[in-house]
């Protein structure tokens, strides 16, 4: 029985290991084959996080003379000119 | 052939009963601690019973007649209830509440087969075992709870929760016994699985194969354990379906065993479950063992991009990878593969996420109990359950190992783009929970070098590995 | 034997038919409206058919020969699907969809079977009552609503719902039958529950114990009506079910009823689901008459902290218990723990989690729906029917009354940390409601004394106290 | 009678072995494709078998004897699990597991029947268009891709997934041929519809009604083709189930196909879906050819506000609606009208919620894999198909039309409150799609003409319709 | 079988009309009898529905002299003076 | 009949009695082996409350001279001024 334990050891890592070896040649060729899209995408993807990345600065830090600030003083402004 | 067995469970039947083909008629167990079922081969009315062998723990002979059925061809049986009219005594009463405490049966069953008593309470220890480990010590609590609740409760004595008629007997055979419960999770593993780690690195292909050589291993371990040791008797296929406990992964270890060994079900499943949470402890040594300070520095180019278009065909061309080669492997990569393209799909949101939650939940608590049944004392309590830990333990440093090693194999034949070898070790799989060794070790070396996402790759990879040696396993002996 | 009764259900059966072992040959009524089912022994051939007997509602003599089998020892069974090739004449296509109008099938069953015609009408009355019931009343409505939607579906002429092969008969069969469903149940209820207040006063379990009093007193009281009233024939098992009710536990009901009665299923879970809502109408009257205007301004002193080690051991301590004195209660009691050591183990959160939300959920639209289907006429419109609702009403009420009357007990032999009898009432079960009506009460009283926390230890206390009373009948009578 | 056939998968007994009555002995299949299970009639033991015909894809004559079973009036059946010792060779290790992969399968058994070789590989690809037009085409994901990858899975050689014991097998078993699915599947619907722009503008039930005329035409358009394309040869059954996919109602169309006609269930499925994803694509023109401009313009009156109560009730009227007149559609319309009178009662938010998500996610997922499954090569790959995906077109365009000339129609007897026709488009259901292009066509004339809430009318009463139009094919063929 | 597919079209076209109008009718008698309740309904709803704008614009301009604005005010205020 | 009712009752209550009683006594002895885990966890829970009190006041009353603090002080001399 020790023989046909080890012979299955043979038969079964070869199979893992060419089970395995094609299935990273078919991810390499899927690589390939999307290399096009998956570069567009890519660019597609950062230039949004940069749209997004921008669009969160701007509103997380109106400390420079943003706008918001602005609306603040003057609404106290003319709450006080009402008094 | 039926020499000197006994009757554990007479099925209670009187003269002049109704009796079905197929109705159980009694339970034995012959000297090797197989169950044997007898169930009535006709349909009709039984016209004898032998007194004096048809009751509880009683030595049959070869030959001897139990009783006999007269057949009908119509069979009637009726809804109405038979009320009890005959008065019930005070002591009657309370001495059958006496003897139905499980204190009672265990002390009465032991008598007769220390597994119906003692055995029991070894059992219910055993499953509060798993239980305090689960919670205090954090072992994969998600499934040890479950499974040692499951050891409790179907080791309480007369409560027939594991029984023919109780819930955690249809538990096991409509979830375990036919597979389904291991494919679901399986499905839902998939949904919760970025492959893309893998897909940025493929040659990590490798290590996740190379670890699966602890499973093959200890399959050799099993069969000269049996040589050596008295007590051990396993077939190649009990030893197959120890030996992937190596694979780490729950699932695959359940399934296989439920295919090829279901009596070894329960102790197989609590070795994976108990080793997989101990990787942290199991895999540090061998991999320091095996490799220098500067190959644990070594740093990894970082991942690329993967796009989602080659997430979402990546399952599609395993699977079809599958069907070619390894068919018998289908079901359970299949299943993987339909959990991760729901997941990558993103066009079925509320199926991925229902697959990732609610029903891998559900069928995590009742595969834990499912599994949980199996560890009955007759079948636990051996040498071969201690064989089985030993294996396992094997099972993990050599599939550790292997990995390893692979790393620094491949280190030779490729100048740039080395691997750093302790990635290999996460190629057992024990998803993510490895990578996250590797990760470790790697940040004890060098405190700027993440691996967490390098080692993510052979860890998914063991995933496939383990699933692609079960099916070799199942092609072999089914 | 089957003196003078009537076919109800015909299998539609010609000469030439494949039978099989198993198979279904006819429904039979008999005068005590017990359903006789009828089988065939073999496997074969049908040889002759009697057609003067062999239809609908037609009485048959004892000893009248039905149908002849041909035995075959090897049967084939085609998928091939028969073609109607014959025409369909537009006379007859119209009369037999006017026949298979649910107007038609009731006007027309009726002269045969009031059960069948006028009955069914009624019966879809009683599901619609329950439906009004739980949405404009607001009684138990998680439960009362699909009970009620059983019945109305299971109760529609000719529309085979609660059949053999309709949906709702599989639920019944595989859920209930089983008693999977309220075991489930139990499951996520102890998931639910924080057993934390009644850990914290651990003497509260005694108001637990006597709030079962209402179960055994029931018991005696439904044969009392079985006695005196004609109509109401309650066996001890009958008996048994019925006094349950006065567990004010639904699934403990449902679980039992499956056990002993599964004729009275229907009335047993709609009783006691009603009772249950009607929880803050019973009680009140019988708390404010056994307790003086002082007893119900009694302040209980603050409750301990109670730690996460005590709630995660206790539910272990419970089950072990369990399977020392009472395993039969193990099932029930053994789900309740496990349930809730999920919860309080705090390390499997998305189990927990999952059986308090999509699990219980799912499997309580299944559980109304199968236990609606045991509302039909010839089971529930009856004496017993009546029967029940007065002892259900009997079992409350006593089982409120003996809680209190407990807690005036306990007061007598301690005299710090006197107990505030409102709170005996709690112990009945009816989880939370029961505890909010001693609050109330105990607010009408002193607007500061809030009883809520203390009131949930003898209420969860009684959750266990029904499962134990359960436990024990299911001793004496399985 | 069984002239000429093979056995297709022989049990792969041996003289000497257990048989119990029940049990599967051979698959035959004749030159119709019809599958013959032949089952064991008796329990025994295997006395003779005739091993020139007893193996695959061997030609029966008529008359010929298999094997023979010795009757056994008590079966003993043991857990012993037998142990291979004989040794293993390599060479026969190697040649069984190159004998297991896929390909040599598919090319092996390809010699013998195209559908086992080539075939599968067919029809795995079109497993992968549907998942491909989900994906990447949004055609119904929810239910393509689990349909597409059942349609996979199912077709893989030697993986038997979709054989006896197989996970997908058991899914169909048990939720689709028992019908539990699609039921379940329409009380999520129920409990995701809104009845409200129903119930403030009653009138639209007309045009639900008109537009199933589609599936009666289709049904006439499927004997016609019977008659005059070779190698299609529908029942009048087949040709119901087929012209429900005019119903534009993927659980009813299940439903129905599943008790008449489940040979067509896969392509029937596949039709419904499809064409339902196609609506936006299949309509426009059809509803631009019979409507002017003027009437494309026509603004509807705002909608009445609906009450609660009226929404609560409005189910159980549906409910008694169809119990007195169609009982046959009571288990479509009951469990749509359950879901709904869960949501609309507001009391039991719980179930509600459950319904409309997990328990709808986990049917679907399954729903699709046992679909997926009648996905195979001899049942799909044929004429029968080709003219269901012809008729299917036929009868989507049919319900479109008929449900915009009924609005015509409506108009000429109604001067005030005029419709406009392109709601009657809706009436097909397709529930929101068909609603949507009512919309999008009535903006593309007027953009502030939304018609959207206008559309949902006919569009929830074409689910009532369809299911309607259901229960009298069911009524009629039952 | 032509003949019988044409009649089940007759008869099943019949019936799903006479089922539908009847749930016309029936939906008609629903809305008669249930008239006065929905009434009540959408004009407590609609009561509500004020109520509740009422309370959310106040919340979203509490420009009616509250604490809040105080606040907002003397902020300002005080920035100024840093100024 | 009604004496085995009877005798039910009796038993029934007995066990049920003895069950729970066991079960008081063994919550009590939990509670006595926990006794200086649940004083630890007690203290260990009351400090933690304590400290996430601290910690929300400080957020609240964030007093180390930031804007906010200003401006509460600030709204509060206005409230004076205003007096
Ligand atoms: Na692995
Ligand atoms: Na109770
Ligand atoms: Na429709």
């Amino acid at each position: 029985m020790i023989g046909n334990a080890i012979m299955l050891m043979f038969i079964g890592m070869g199979i893992v290991f060419v089970f395995l070896v094609l299935l990273n040649a078919a991810i390499s060729l899927l690589e390939y084959f999307t290399r096009e899209h998956t570069r567009n995408e890519e660019s597609a993807m950062a230039e949004a996080d940069l749209a997004r990345k921008n669009k969160k600065k701007r509103k997380s830090m109106p400390a420079s003379g943003s706008h918001v600030q602005t609306a603040v003083i003057s609404a106290a402004i003319h709450a006080y000119r009402k008094v | 052939m039926l020499l000197k067995v006994s009757i554990k469970n007479g099925a209670e039947l009187k003269v002049g009963d109704n009796v079905r083909e197929g109705d159980f008629l009694a339970l034995i167990v012959d000297k090797g601690h197989n169950k044997i079922t007898i169930t009535s081969g006709v349909s009709g009315n039984v016209s004898y019973i032998n007194k004096d062998l048809y009751k509880k723990f009683t030595p049959l002979d070869a030959g001897a007649s139990l009783l006999k059925i007269k057949k009908q061809d119509i069979v009637v049986h009726s809804t109405e209830v038979k009320k009890i009219e005959d008065k019930l005594s005070f002591k009657t009463v309370f001495s059958n509440l006496l003897k139905s405490t499980g204190l009672y049966a265990m002390i009465s069953d032991n008598s007769a087969n220390w597994t119906e008593g003692i055995g029991k309470l070894l059992m219910i220890s055993v499953g509060l075992l798993l239980i305090y480990l689960g919670i205090a010590r954090g072992f994969e609590p998600l499934l040890l709870i479950p499974i040692g609740m499951g050891a409790v409760l179907s080791n309480i004595p007369l409560a027939f929760i594991n029984d023919e008629g109780g819930i955690i007997r249809y538990v096991y055979d409509s979830g375990i016994k036919t597979g389904i419960f291991p494919l679901i999770i399986f499905m839902g593993v998939g949904a919760m699985t970025d492959f893309g780690p893998l897909l940025a690195n493929p040659r990590t292909t490798l290590l996740g194969a190379a670890a699966q050589f602890g499973i093959f291993t200890t399959l050799i371990g099993a069969i000269i354990l049996t040589k050596l040791v008295p007590g051990i008797d396993f077939s190649l296929k009990d030893a197959s379906s120890i030996a992937i406990i190596g694979g780490a992964d729950g699932p695959t270890s359940i399934f296989l065993a439920s295919k090829l060994s279901p009596r070894l079900l329960g102790s197989i499943a609590v070795a994976a479950y108990s080793y997989m949470a101990l990787v942290p402890i199991i895999q540090p040594p061998i991999m320091k063992l095996l490799t220098t300070e500067d190959e644990r520095k070594i740093k990894m180019k970082q991942l690329r991009y993967v796009s989602h278009r080659e997430k979402i065909i990546f399952p599609i061309v395993v699977i079809v990878l599958t069907a070619l080669l390894l068919p018998s492997a289908a079901p359970l990569i299949g299943f993987l593969m339909f959990g991760n393209l729901m997941r990558e799909s993103l066009v079925v949101k509320r199926l991925s996420d229902t697959t990732q939650n609610a029903l891998i939940n559900i069928v995590t608590i009742f595969l834990g109990l499912g599994v949980g049944s199996k560890l009955s004392a007759d079948k636990f309590l051996n040498m071969e359950t201690l064989g089985i830990i030993v294996l396992g333990l094997f099972a993990f440093s050599f599939g550790t190992a292997a990995g390893v090693i692979m790393a620094k194999i491949m280190n030779i034949f490729s100048s740039k783009n080395k691997i750093n070898p302790l990635i290999g070790s996460a190629g057992v799989s024990a998803v993510p929970m490895a990578a996250r060794v590797s990760n470790k070790i790697g940040l004890d070396e060098d405190p700027h070098n993440f691996l967490l996402m390098h080692a993510m790759g052979p860890n998914v990879a063991g995933v496939i590995g383990s699933a692609v040696a079960a099916g070799i396993l199942l092609a072999v002996f089914m």
